[in-house]
């Protein structure tokens, strides 16, 4: 196939993260060895952060489904009506890997992910919202980890100008080695102008938008997969640079073109950018793509084939536009001073074929690169059940003034002031409630409606009991949304926990999911969109199980929102529930 | 002693400020330019007469905190 | 009143100044490109929004001050009509000439949202108008880089000609340090032209317009321009 | 032609990045260091063989864009 293809030795492979059964697999598809670009395009698709290869089967179970549900899990984001013929898109994805080797880039870049996400569908963002973990503050790294990841959730959505409203933050031991950065942003849609992945039509342009294709974060893909080592600071993988300022103006090229009725299917580049996207828009269509390489808009020289499949830089889209509108798609992206390129186009056969001038570098069955990902049932260990302690065996150490000073003084429950105030949380001029409260609740255009949203998770419950932990967080996200007096309608979850091929790990991942499962089901309360972190490790120590629930909820007046703050002297106070 | 302490972006790291730049130079009119990297520059007084420990003590500032050397290249100089 | 917004690429409050001009000033601003090299014909008020125009990149409001719409921004300014420039609005100003100073980097280093006390010092220009002397409104601020500096010379002269229109303060009035939420001089939240007739603000009036938003404190702002233009009308 | 140009803020000019700086690294523990001020570097990469030509192109570039001289000063250098 190629004559300058390296020899496909089993350590080339084992560096790409495939195991040898998974690349016995590869063999027995294509019935040949692959070529390096082959083989890096299988170790992207097949990585755990874009198979959910340990993660697939439990999520299975999860209620997914509600009458006002109009996108379930399986798309850039979720998708729930709100009506008058409005939707809220929605999703919460982890950017922690990243974020602990280049805390600044990685949060910004974590937050451009999860926009992009969103206004990819269609939707303009109308807020943003993050659950930050970070190691004992006491730990020599945590505080230029906080103040980098702060300050680059907040650059990025500051400069791109989504107000981000609201998050948690919490300090353990357990995530010292391993920060966690979930950011989590909301969108709104008009039913009817709602753009999926899905090509359709042969002979289609496929084309590339925004931001040009460097060497970076190319081995990004597998990093976010692979546990951490005492070297991983001297491997000094590439991070990538956020530029929230080339997004905005994605953004607004992207819903002007889409106004205009240009776009047939449309995929953000995210992890292994264009090998993804691209093999996402084919598979979802039934139809083969063909890209010519060459015609990517490259920031360096010299780029291989492979480099540019397995590049992870940012502010990237790929779309299959209508043929017609390709002068007007092309003028609206040239005003806007993006990159606008036809690089290839859909075609009949169901092959994912690459190009490099004219030399044929990949030739792969399109649909069998994700259908046919390794899927594994880990085998794992339930964590073992807690005796539930009586009362009385819990002494009382000092007094309660003491015990309260104590909680007050904790970094967890301290002011998270210091973290929002670096977030711009009122631009659009939409922010009803403020960071400080349950919820944060944001109005949609100028009323009556509004949505409540908030982030929760209780690790030290989940690790003590991950099925009852599972259920605690997102009836505190169930709770946190009716305390404003919203109606909750559906949850983001992101699950973070440490390697999945540890039983006890897996154990609390599958006890996590089915807790989330009851709790979600009882309620009536559906998952929409979720993210899997895992391989949260650092030499054999996980994180807690840190299964992070973003809850959505809709007020119908905005004037009746309840908030937290008391509101006159002599009122009766209430406590209600058990 | 004066010092200064350079850093900037290693050379495949996306440089979006540097683009910004080239772009508005551009635009106005500002003939030859064919690239611009934008990085940043620390003119530090240093205390005493000891140019290697002065050294040492700048490697030390850029590895910790002026620089971050998974995207960034710094270069030291002493007057 | 006849208004236009300016957009940049990388603005992203001038939803925020629409939306206000459209309920507190009752008539749809015109949305101005940066590529454009005339204003709309008869405009009365040229807002320049806040936000990250070209990344903030460089310096902020640098690029965006040397963009074709400013010049059409400049001629107007000199011929006495109203301009005024929000955050990365007052930023383009400083940048372009338009006003003096210079806005830096905020002295506790960090960007910072919240709603702070502004003294209305002088209620004589259009911008001001609005609001009695002395009078202490609660408007947001969202911004890395407001601390504004200018030299001793400078400040003179703009304390002089009474061009400091607001500055940060407390829930009295009070001009201490801990209520300067930015470090700026002279506690300088907002200062007009010569001619009054251009104003440079850091905070964002735009934001409380609404009672629902919490406060109402940034109407007067805009009622007070357009009593400026009624009545020179 | 590989060209750099180097802004520095005026001297009156108070530097509070710089001074940022000079305390986080006394509380790191980086000994020996009196003063720090931040500056910006641009590497810029011109076509053409002409050094004359090109000097003049990179001080259009700082004065009208690259430095505010306000509170800026420039040095130009070609190599
Ligand atoms: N990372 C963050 N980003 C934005 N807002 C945050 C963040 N962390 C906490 N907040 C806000 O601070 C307030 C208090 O948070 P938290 O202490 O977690 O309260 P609670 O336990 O009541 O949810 C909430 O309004 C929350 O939205």
């Amino acid at each position: 196939m190629n004559a300058k293809t390296p020899e496909i030795t089993p350590e080339l492979v084992a560096e790409h993260g495939l195991k040898p059964d998974e690349y016995q697999r590869i063999l027995d598809l294509i019935g040949r060895t692959p070529s390096i670009t082959e083989l890096g395009i299988f170790s992207a698709m097949w990585n755990e952060h874009c198979s959910y290869k340990s993660s697939r089967i439990h999520l299975r179970g999860l209620h997914t489904k509600a009458p006002w549900v109009i996108q379930g899990p399986g798309e850039n984001a979720g998708i729930i009506s709100i009506g008058d013929g409005l939707a809220v898109v929605f999703k919460m994805e982890s950017h922690n890997h990243p974020s602990y080797i280049e805390p600044y880039q990685g949060a910004a870049t974590g937050v451009g992910g999860i926009l992009r996400d969103v206004f990819t569908m269609g939707a303009r963002p109308i807020a943003a919202l993050n659950s930050l973990s970070f190691g004992d503050p006491s730990h020599p790294k945590t505080r230029s980890l906080v103040s980098g990841v702060v300050a680059g959730v907040g650059g990025y959505g500051n400069s791109f100008g989504v107000p981000t409203v609201g998050g948690s933050v919490r300090f353990d031991t357990r995530y010292d080695g391993n920060n966690l950065v979930n950011a989590m942003a909301v969108g709104l849609i008009d039913v009817t102008k709602i753009f999926y992945a899905k090509a359709t039509g042969v002979g289609n342009p496929v084309v590339y938008l925004g931001s040009k294709t460097g060497r970076d974060g190319i081995h990004g893909a597998t990093m976010a997969s692979a546990e951490f080592g005492a070297d991983a600071e001297e491997k000094r993988p590439t991070v990538q640079v956020g530029d929230p300022f080339a997004e905005k103006l994605l953004l607004e090229a992207c819903l002007e073109i889409m106004a205009n009725d240009c776009v047939i299917a449309i995929q953000d580049m995210g992890a292994a950018g264009l090998t993804c996207s691209a093999v996402e828009m084919g598979a979802k269509g039934d139809l083969g793509i063909t890209l010519d390489i060459e015609k990517v808009p490259c920031r360096e020289t010299g780029m291989t084939a492979y480099e540019m499949m397995l590049s992870e830089s940012q502010e990237r889209m790929l779309m299959v536009l209508k043929p017609e509108k390709e002068k007007e798609a092309e003028a609206i992206f040239r005003k806007w001073g993006l990159d606008f390129a036809i690089v290839g186009e859909t075609t009949p056969t169901k092959r994912f074929l690459i190009r490099h001038h004219g030399e044929v570098m990949a030739d792969l069955p399109i649909k069998e690169l994700g259908d046919e990902a390794p899927l594994y049932n880990r085998p794992y260990e339930e964590t073992p059940k807690q005796p539930v302690l009586p009362f009385t065996s819990v002494g009382a150490k000092g007094t309660l003034a003491d015990a309260l000073e104590k909680l007050l003084g904790s970094p967890n429950l301290c002011s998270k002031r210091w973290v929002w105030e670096q977030y711009d949380h009122l631009i659009l001029g939409n922010t009803v409630q403020r960071p400080g409260g349950d919820s944060a609740v944001v109005r949609i255009e100028e009323g009556p409606k509004a949505l409540a949203i908030t982030t929760d998770v209780t690790p030290h419950y989940c690790e003590a009991d991950p099925f009852e932990g599972g259920k605690q967080a997102v009836a505190e996200a169930y709770r946190n949304l009716i305390a404003t007096g919203a109606r909750p309608l559906a949850i983001t979850d992101n699950l973070n926990f440490g390697n999945p091929e540890r039983p006890e790990i897996m154990g609390q991942f599958v006890g996590c999911v089915r807790g989330i499962s009851e709790a979600c089901r009882v309620l009536d309360f559906p998952v929409v969109a979720g993210n899997v972190s895992l391989y949260n490790e650092t030499n054999g120590r996980g994180i807690l199980p840190t299964p992070t629930i973003g809850g959505v909820g809709l007020i119908d007046d905005v004037a009746t929102a309840a908030s937290i703050a008391f509101k006159a002297e002599g009122e009766a106070v209430l406590m209600i529930g058990e | 002693m004066k010092a200064r302490v350079t850093v900037t972006l290693k050379p495949s790291i996306l440089d979006p400020q540097g683009k910004a730049i080239e772009g508005a130079l551009k635009s106005l009119g500002v003939g030859g330019i064919a690239s611009v990297r934008q990085g940043k520059i620390f003119e530090i007084e240093v205390e005493g007469g000891d140019k290697a420990k002065a050294e040492a003590a700048l490697k030390q500032a850029a590895d910790k905190l002026l620089a971050n050397t998974v995207i960034e290249n710094y270069r030291v100089e002493i007057e | 009143m006849k208004s236009a917004v300016v957009l940049f690429p990388g603005s992203n409050r001038e939803r925020d100044a629409v939306r206000a001009l459209r309920l507190v000033c009752g008539s749809e601003p015109k949305v101005v490109w940066h590529g454009d090299s005339e204003l709309p014909s008869g405009t009365d008020l040229v807002v320049l929004p806040g936000g990250f125009s070209y990344g903030d990149y460089l310096r902020c409001g640098a690029i965006a001050a040397r963009s074709p719409v400013m010049d059409a921004v400049r001629k107007h300014a000199d011929a006495g009509g109203l301009v005024l420039g929000i955050c990365n609005g007052f930023q383009i100003l400083c940048e372009s000439g338009l006003l003096p100073g210079v806005l830096m980097r905020n002295a506790q280093m960090r960007f910072q949202c919240r709603v702070v006390g502004l003294r209305v010092e002088n209620s004589d220009t259009p911008f001001t108008r609005g609001y009695n002397a002395g009078q202490v409104i609660h408007i947001p601020v969202a911004h890395g880089e407001g601390n504004y500096e200018a030299d001793a010379e400078t400040l003179t002269r703009l304390e002089g000609d009474g061009r400091i229109a607001y500055r940060y303060c407390g829930p009295n009035g009070e001009l201490e340090p801990k209520y300067n939420i930015n470090g700026a001089i002279a506690s300088i939240a907002g200062i007009v032209s010569e001619k009054h007739n251009v104003l440079g603000l850091m905070p964002h009036p735009e934001n409380h317009v609404e009672e629902q938003m919490g406060s109402t404190d940034g109407r007067g702002l805009f009622a007070g321009m357009l009593e400026h233009v009624s009545r020179a009308a």
